[in-house]
């Protein structure tokens, strides 16, 4: 197969990404210079994403056999080269005061965002791995980044290794579930996997279960889903915050939609056990999120507990599109992506507004009567935490509203009941922040100003709560546009 | 004229309307005039009205005035009947209300409340009004929570004791649980027969239901029980002596002449659901036999001046059950007339008592009256005689001929007439042993100065002694609305048995005489009798009812609300919420921070989930 | 040519692959623990090559090859992580890395 | 477009009064009073329009998500003019009680004032259930906020309760409403959350009740209902007299308000054989509260409990199902929105002055304040059910409808009359009777009603008596839709009884 430059056009997105990476470290390599690098960083992300756009809806190829662009891909291209390029925008007055070179960060944070796109495009095991670990390296980096700083504490390494360690055996679980599946149907194409998990021949069906849970363990790692959870909260604790953001949405959306198509293209659902399993792990990473974040005061932590429920909630729209004609599964399952990326980049872009390297404004006690001290970021965060927690008026209550339409579509009782109980004590502990903020102020604790002034990052805030309460409003248009790409999954 | 019946009841609710949005700003000579003028103004209307109907040839008058509501079949309007029962009862409640304003006048005359309590009772005349004129049981059941109210609110008139307060509070809720029985009597009636228009209701309910139908009985015995209610009739009759904390004019107009009277009035007027359920007919009698009994030796041992008067009317009003019950319908309103002017006079008599003595009222901390207090003792004289049916009194002609229906019905008649019979003996001995001590022997406490009076305080009084001695001639217009049914004819009583009925309340009398006044008899020799000190405490106590009703449902309520304040079904979510954060600090505790401990629960993971997948 | 089973070549794997696991649940020396995570991923790129074996496909070697790739590069920074720990902490033990918890 | 109007002018209101705060503190109070007369007025004009052939007097409908086939429909008819009028009316009241005592961040308050009006509306009026139920979750954050901001001292936990409670069994409702549309999928083939299309759909007995069940504990929880009803009396202790104003006035309301619309008429089968459960529930509600309330020596908790007593008997008129019933429940729930409003804002009033909610502490008040004693007076001899006022028009309609469905239950529920007037008059002697002392308390702020307080309470007093002396008005309004509702169950009760 001979790849032609017109069939690279399609990947488009991808090489400006990676394009954008080079210029940055040649850059670099000329001289250093923050502005410039952020810079440059932040405009090719930016025209990665305008050019996915507008290809979005007029490409649907395999580019090789390792990547698919269709439109689901683009739109999830779109959607990473977005969220990276407001990451890097919150990085910037974040890392401006680090006593390290601070430049590379945006490397790696191009890198990452490579990394990601590869797996939202891949259909393939060696693409996904590829991917994976292109965005995991990445990780490490940016996760340990402020490591050599005098002034920042010491827990990135700690965060660093143990999201290392623990990814390693990941993507060790991971790859010897793949291994097993290749050895059982002989192709690492997940279209191609379909035939024979249906028919089961060689090794046996059991062999293909233990195959696919394996798989499914891996993935469920990246996505903290209990009980490969564990990592996340001291993970996101201990990393700088806009390494922390790229981790609850680039990191998580990445990985589902492999998830995703893994789950669909290959019909591994239709395995009683494997429903059992993935419905499994949902429950208790609804029951486990929400009541570890029950009662936690650094909000890192709660955003961490409360995105291992969020995924769980996602699993039930998984579990769901094996029972549901058409897709409105996969509808649901993108559109609460869409919307949990919008929510989380905004709920931690705020604590990330106030922070900076040397000092990260975590502590519940410090949000305390923000609402009187800095109404806007206040008013942010609010928005940020009842969509969370799933309330109308915000894009939040429209995702759950897809979650419980599949839901009830699919028959999932027992599942839905989980989501109820799971979002009423999530309930408690998004009220218990947005009740800090409403409290009158205490004399001389938290962060005294509304922290950073700079205005690219209140800008972001304002476009993500915009975003936030317009299709919480009318989604119909995000409706639409989901409705036609989630075709491509099926 | 006879279509201006509304203005009846409109004018003590504009007086009430009127004192209670000036807020007690009006000098009290206007509230007078306002509060008894109204009153007074009731009165005249209502003595034009009722000598046109009289004049007339109609049996019965309906004028409605505005449709109340109208939902799916269910019509109540606001509609007044006005027929011979109604007339009398409405000119009893005008004529002797207005008379008792007029008192008040004099003895609410230094109350900083003047205006409020005004209010109060025009309001009460008001509901009063509409609960005799009502043309529907839904009005009546209006004008039945509004004289409640209405006692409620004049019993705890004098508010900074809590003991009226709760006197007060006793008074309504008693009589709420009375009313509460008659609302679902209400509900029954219109569920089985589509109309709680009273006529309507009686017409239906005859043509409907066989004599002694279980329908008619559940829907006359729940009527009854708001009757027994408000009439402080066994087994509710616990709050009437209680409410006589109220100001003495409350106790005459409300406690005596007309609100307790309601009951008897509601039979009557629904007479023929009772005489389709003979069976609760007779119940009715029967309570009014026990009633008269036990209120009687109940007020033999009191020594409260307006309780013994209280006990009276219980017993009193147990004589109109009485009549009731053995259908005699014209004597029970008969009797509800006279008694109304006769225990009006002794209530506002004792006002002037209790008034002049410095608010004691104590009669054994009386004494001697006679001399110091005239006019009372007139009253306290005539009252007493009618109150014990001396022969000619306003009082002997109505007692005697319920004495003598029940003695012409078949069956237990003759029981229920020695029973009254009984009754009157004790009423002799109570009323004259009130009598003797008050006005007779020495004083034992506050000597009056003089007695307080005045036209307004005096005047009514006159009127009542005088209906109190004639008003047993006055014919009550009642016939054809109790035409059906009732017995009538002369009633053939031999001269002995006649005699004997009209002795027995003397020697009664005679037997105070000698106790209290000649003292021949000594009551401290009586006393040292273990039995009859026995007796004297649980007939002091009410027979007690009060003890028993404490126990069987005021504590056992208090104590279900004092362990529950804080709702047990709250508990429930507490306990969730509980759970809730064991859970997470138990969960919490796997959050460890070792790497390795983390590991662990990815292999942990692993193992269980390819065990799932393997095993099933 | 008699070859080995594929069964054996997994189970091997497999066994590999435990060895790997425990001695990361085992281990306190963060180096033996990076050491057992180059274990557990040279399992799986055995896995692949048995697995290849038995398609006859180039495939599965490519993913060894891959995987080799990875696995240094994750030694890489992990090493490049255990010097900075040994600089601040003094010691390469890896339950010293647990102050963050709850 | 009248009903976009009125709902759009609170929300926009709501906005113009938190940024007014910046220019003068003293704005916003009167731009939300603008801004609830003006709708007011708009309600009112509503009235005047003569209703279609289905007894829709005005409705607005355009498509929203299509995707979902939720569309943006909003109409009225009789009752819900009604209860949309009593949010007018109450929403006035509410800025009335709060024009003194809202002193911290004016702004803030008005703007969650105005929008848990307009959700309160939009409930009334969206006949689309996604709609209805965006609504029903909209008003809940707002009320949140009065609460948890300008709560009192332990606002944070009822604020927390209240929203908890309602969210949760919200949800719930959200899966029921999902299923109705997912029925309509199945059955007519596309998706609908259509008022008059959901009624058309058909389900299997055993879904049913769930379904049924969804909305009806949703429902119970908003009313509330034992066993629901625990958050009520925490969230009304600390709310702010206006939070409390609205809480008890209308958004109690909106729980009757579903039953009747929507609990009932679209699952008649179910509704009929769970109506003794209901009727069971609705008389331990009457009751069990009744009880509680007289337990309880905070006010404000008191009258809470007797909120959930006197809702018992919207249940029980409700689920006796027939003209007499329903009419009472309509009549109990506008009377007791002003009748419970007034009792907490003379609860608030108190506190206000004296800083407490004890009644223990107090005693001997009608001396003081001889006026707030007969408003008192008034509110709680209406709320214990005299005749003459609107509370025994409601109750003794919903009582006389729901002994002709069931007797037992009726009679047991009858007994609620007497407890109310327990607890009534208890606290009449707990705070206004008795000997004044005012050692207890500080009383220096002990004043009497001023004036536009006696307007307010004035107004409500002639709204009572108006509803107790002239129901007609309002029940003419009802009365159509309620006979519309249970024409279209009767056929399908006839059917079941015959089965």
């Amino acid at each position: 197969m001979i790849t032609t430059l017109a069939d690279l056009l399609p990947l488009l997105p991808l090489l400006i990404a990676t394009a954008t990476t080079i210029v940055a470290m040649t850059a670099i390599g000329i001289r250093r210079n923050y502005a410039l690098t952020a810079g440059i960083t932040i405009a090719g992300l930016l025209i990665a994403s305008l050019v996915a756009a507008s290809t979005m809806f007029t490409s649907n190829s395999q580019v090789t056999p390792l990547l698919i662009v269709d439109q689901y891909s683009l739109f999830f291209t779109v959607l990473t080269c977005v969220t990276a390029m407001l990451i890097a925008i919150f990085s910037f007055p974040y890392l401006a005061n680090l006593d390290d070179s601070k430049e590379e960060y945006y490397l790696l944070l191009g890198i990452a965002t490579i990394g990601a796109i590869v797996m939202v495009s891949s259909n393939h095991f060696v693409s996904t791995i590829l991917g994976l670990e292109t965005l995991s390296m990445s990780l490490y980096g940016m996760v340990a980044y402020p490591v050599h700083s005098k002034l920042a504490d010491k827990f990135p390494l700690e965060a660093s290794v143990k999201y290392l360690v623990l990814s390693a055996v990941a993507s060790g679980i991971l790859l010897f579930g793949m291994a097993l599946i290749y050895a059982q149907t002989g192709t690492l194409e997940f279209s191609s996997i379909v035939n024979v998990t249906k028919e089961t021949p060689g090794l046996g069906a059991g062999f293909s279960i233990v195959a696919l849970i394996m798989v499914f363990i891996g993935i469920a790692f990246k996505l903290s889903l209990a009980p490969f959870h564990m990592w996340t909260p001291d993970v996101y604790e201990g990393s700088p915050l806009p390494a922390t953001i790229y981790l609850a949405t680039i990191g998580k959306s990445a990985m589902f939609v492999v998830l995703l198509r893994l789950i669909v293209t290959t019909e591994a659902l239709s395995f009683d056990s494997i429903i059992l399993a993935i419905s499994l792990v949902a429950i208790v990473s609804i029951l486990a999120g929400n009541l570890l974040a029950l009662l936690q005061d650094s909000l890192k932590r709660i955003l961490a507990y409360s995105s291992i429920a969020h995924m769980g909630y996602l699993l039930l729209a998984l579990v769901a599109s094996y029972y549901v004609q058409g897709t409105i599964s996969v509808e649901a399952v993108t559109f609460y992506l869409f919307a949990y990326m919008v929510m989380s980049v905004g709920a931690f872009g705020v604590i990330s507004i106030v922070s900076s390297s040397e000092k990260e404004f975590d502590d519940i006690d410090d949000y305390q009567g923000l609402f009187w001290r800095n109404p806007w970021l206040a008013a942010v965060f609010t928005g940020m935490l009842l969509s969370l927690a799933g309330i109308p008026l915000t894009v939040g209550f429209i995702g759950k509203f897809y979650l419980f339409f599949s839901g009830v579509e699919a028959g999932l009782w027992i599942l839905l009941a989980v989501l109820i109980i799971g979002s009423g004590v999530g309930l408690y502990y998004y009220l218990r922040i947005v009740y800090r903020m409403l409290l009158s102020p205490k004399d001389g604790e938290g962060f005294n100003s509304g922290g950073s002034q700079h205005i690219g990052s209140h800008g972001v805030l304002a476009f993500l709560l915009a975003l936030l309460l317009i299709l919480g409003v009318y989604p119909t248009p995000l409706v639409s546009i989901i409705e036609t790409i989630s075709l491509n999954i099926l | 004229m006879l279509d201006l019946i509304w203005l009846l009841p409109s004018y003590p609710l504009l007086g009430f309307l009127a004192l209670v949005l000036t807020g007690g700003r009006l000098p009290k000579k206007i509230v007078a005039i306002i509060g008894a003028g109204s009153v007074g103004l009731s009165f005249l209307t209502a003595a034009i009205i009722a000598a046109q109907f009289l004049a007339g040839s109609e049996d019965y008058f309906v004028k409605e005035v505005w449709a109340w509501m109208a939902v799916g079949g269910f019509t109540p309007g606001f509609s007044f009947y006005l027929d011979g029962l109604s007339l009398v009862m409405m000119l009893v409640i005008t004529g002797v209300g207005f008379l008792i304003h007029l008192y008040a006048t004099g003895y609410m005359a230094d109350d900083p409340s003047f205006s409020r309590f005004f209010s109060y009772m025009n309001l009460f005349v008001a509901a009063m009004l509409m609960l005799v004129l009502g043309d529907n049981l839904v009005l009546l059941y209006l004008g039945w929570e509004g004289v409640g109210l209405c006692s409620y609110l004049l019993i705890g008139f004098w508010y900074t004791n809590p003991a009226n307060g709760y006197a007060a509070r006793k008074a309504f809720i008693v009589t709420r649980v009375g009313d509460t029985s008659m609302a679902i009597g209400l509900f029954l009636l219109f569920a089985q027969l589509g109309t709680l228009n009273i006529q309507d209701v009686l017409y239906a309910a005859e043509a409907e239901w066989e004599v002694g139908s279980g329908l008619a009985i559940a829907a006359a015995l729940l009527l009854l029980g708001g009757a027994v209610g408000k009439s402080a009739q066994l087994p509710l009759q616990t709050w009437l002596p209680d409410a006589m904390a109220g100001p003495t004019p409350i106790s005459a107009l409300i406690h005596a002449a007309t609100m307790v009277t309601a009951g008897v009035y509601l039979i009557a007027r629904t007479h023929i659901l009772f005489e389709i359920a003979p069976s609760v007919q007779l119940l009715v009698a029967w309570i009014g036999l026990i009633t008269v009994l036990m209120a009687g030796f109940i007020a033999l041992t009191q020594s409260d001046i307006k309780r013994i008067l209280a006990f009276s009317t219980m017993s009193q009003i147990g004589y109109m059950f009485l009549a009731l019950g053995v259908g005699a319908w014209s004597a029970a309103i008969f009797h509800l007339m006279t008694h109304a002017f006769f225990k009006a006079l002794l209530f506002l008599a004792s006002g002037t008592v209790i008034l002049s003595v410095h608010h004691e009222q104590n009669i054994f901390k009386m004494g001697g009256l006679r001399k110091k207090l005239p006019v009372s003792f007139a009253s306290f004289l005539i009252g007493s005689l009618a109150l014990t049916a001396f022969p000619f009194t306003s009082g002997y002609f109505s007692k005697d001929e319920i004495l003598l229906a029940a003695l012409e019905m078949d069956g237990p008649g003759t029981i229920l007439w020695v029973g009254g019979v009984l009754g009157a003996f004790l009423t002799g001995i109570y009323t004259f042993r009130l009598f003797f001590i008050v006005f007779f022997g020495e004083n034992k406490g506050h000597v009056p100065e003089n007695e307080v009076g005045g036209i307004h305080m005096n005047g009514p009084l006159f009127l009542l002694m005088i209906l109190s001695l004639v008003g047993g001639f006055i014919a009550i217009p009642v016939d054809s609305v109790f035409s059906y049914g009732e017995v009538h004819e002369e009633h053939h009583v031999s001269t002995l048995i006649h005699g004997f009925m009209i002795a027995v309340p003397l020697i009664g009398i005679v037997i105070s005489y000698l106790f209290f006044y000649a003292k021949i008899f000594s009551i401290e020799k009586l006393m040292s009798i273990p039995i009859s000190q026995i007796l004297h405490r649980f007939w002091f106590s009410g027979w007690g009812m009060d003890w028993l009703y404490d126990r069987l449902i005021v504590f056992p309520f208090l104590w279900l609300s004092k362990i529950n304040k804080a709702d047990l079904i709250d508990s429930f979510y507490a306990f969730i919420v509980k759970f809730a954060r064991a859970s997470n600090a138990m969960i919490v505790r796997t959050q460890t921070g070792y790497i390795r401990w983390y590991a662990l629960s990815i292999a942990a993971g692993l193992v269980v989930l390819i065990s799932i997948g393997v095993l099933l | 040519m008699e070859s080995i089973p594929l069964e054996h070549g997994l189970i091997l794997a497999a066994i590999l692959f435990s060895v790997g696991l425990i001695g990361v649940l085992t281990r306190r020396n963060i180096v033996f623990v990076l050491m057992s995570l180059e274990i557990m991923l040279n399992a799986s790129g055995l896995a692949f090559i048995v697995a290849a074996s038995r398609w006859g496909h180039a495939e599965g070697q490519i993913m060894f090859l891959m995987i080799l790739t990875l696995a240094a590069a994750e030694v890489a920074v992990g090493l490049g992580l255990i010097i900075q720990m040994f600089r601040r902490y003094k010691t390469v033990d890896i339950n010293e890395l647990s102050e963050m918890k709850g | 477009m009248i009903l976009v109007w009125l709902i759009s002018i609170l929300f926009v209101g709501g906005i113009i009064a938190w940024l007014s705060e910046r220019i003068n503190p003293a704005y916003p109070r009167m731009i939300a009073l603008i801004t609830v007369v003006l709708d007011l007025l708009l309600m009112l004009s509503v009235l005047g329009s003569e209703p279609n052939a289905g007894g829709w007097i005005a409705s607005v409908n355009a498509e929203w998500v299509p995707r979902f086939g939720i569309s943006f429909y909003l109409a009225v008819d009789g009752l819900s003019v009604l209860l949309i009028l009593l949010t007018g009316f109450l929403g006035v009241i509410a800025i009335g009680s709060a024009w003194d005592e809202i002193k911290e961040r004016v702004g803030f308050f008005y703007f969650n004032l105005l929008w848990t009006l307009a959700g309160v509306l939009g409930v009334f009026t969206a006949l689309d259930l996604f709609l209805f139920f965006f609504f029903w979750e909209v008003m809940l954050i707002p009320m949140y906020f009065i609460i948890a901001i300008w709560g009192h001292e332990n606002k944070n936990y009822a604020a927390m309760k209240f929203f908890i409670f309602t969210q949760v069994t919200g949800m719930l409702m959200l899966v029921s409403i999902l299923m109705l549309a997912y029925f309509h999928l199945v059955q007519i083939g596309n998706l609908s959350f259509n008022y008059h299309d959901l009624l058309r759909i058909e389900m299997g007995n055993q879904i049913e009740m769930w379904v049924m069940l969804g909305f009806f504990v949703a429902f119970t929880t908003k009313l509330p209902s034992v066993p629901f009803h625990s958050w009520l009396p925490d969230a009304h202790s600390q709310a702010p007299t206006a939070g409390s104003v609205i809480l008890a006035g209308i958004l109690l309301k909106t729980g009757a308000y579903g039953l009747i619309r929507f609990a009932v008429p679209l699952f008649p089968e179910a509704s009929l054989s769970f109506a003794p459960i209901a009727m069971t529930l609705a008389a331990i509600s009457i009751l069990y509260c009744a009880k509680v309330a007289f337990a309880q020596t905070d006010i404000k908790r008191l009258i809470a409990y007797t909120s959930v007593s006197h809702m018992g008997f919207v249940t029980l008129g409700i689920y006796a199902w027939n003209e007499q019933a329903l009419q009472g429940a309509v009549m109990t729930m506008l009377a007791h929105g002003l009748s419970a409003a007034a009792l907490f804002m003379l609860a608030g009033g108190l506190q206000h002055r004296i800083h407490t909610r004890e009644m223990p502490d107090m005693g001997g008040f009608w001396i003081k304040v001889p006026r707030m004693a007969v408003v008192a007076l008034f509110f709680s001899v209406a709320a214990l059910g005299m005749p003459g006022l609107g509370n025994f028009v409601g109750e003794f309609l919903a009582l006389l409808g729901a002994f002709q469905a069931n007797i037992t239950i009726t009679v047991i529920s009858a007994f609620g009359l007497i407890l109310a007037s327990v607890y009534s008059l208890w606290v009449i002697q707990m705070i206004f009777h008795g000997e004044y002392t005012g050692k207890k308390i500080d009383d220096s702020h002990l004043t009497d009603l001023n004036g536009r307080e006696m307007f307010y309470f004035g107004a409500m007093m002639v709204g009572l008596v108006w509803m107790g002396m002239y129901p007609q008005s309002f029940l003419n309004l009802s009365q159509p839709v309620l006979v519309e509702l249970l024409n279209n169950t009767q056929s399908i009760f006839a059917a079941v009884v015959q089965n």
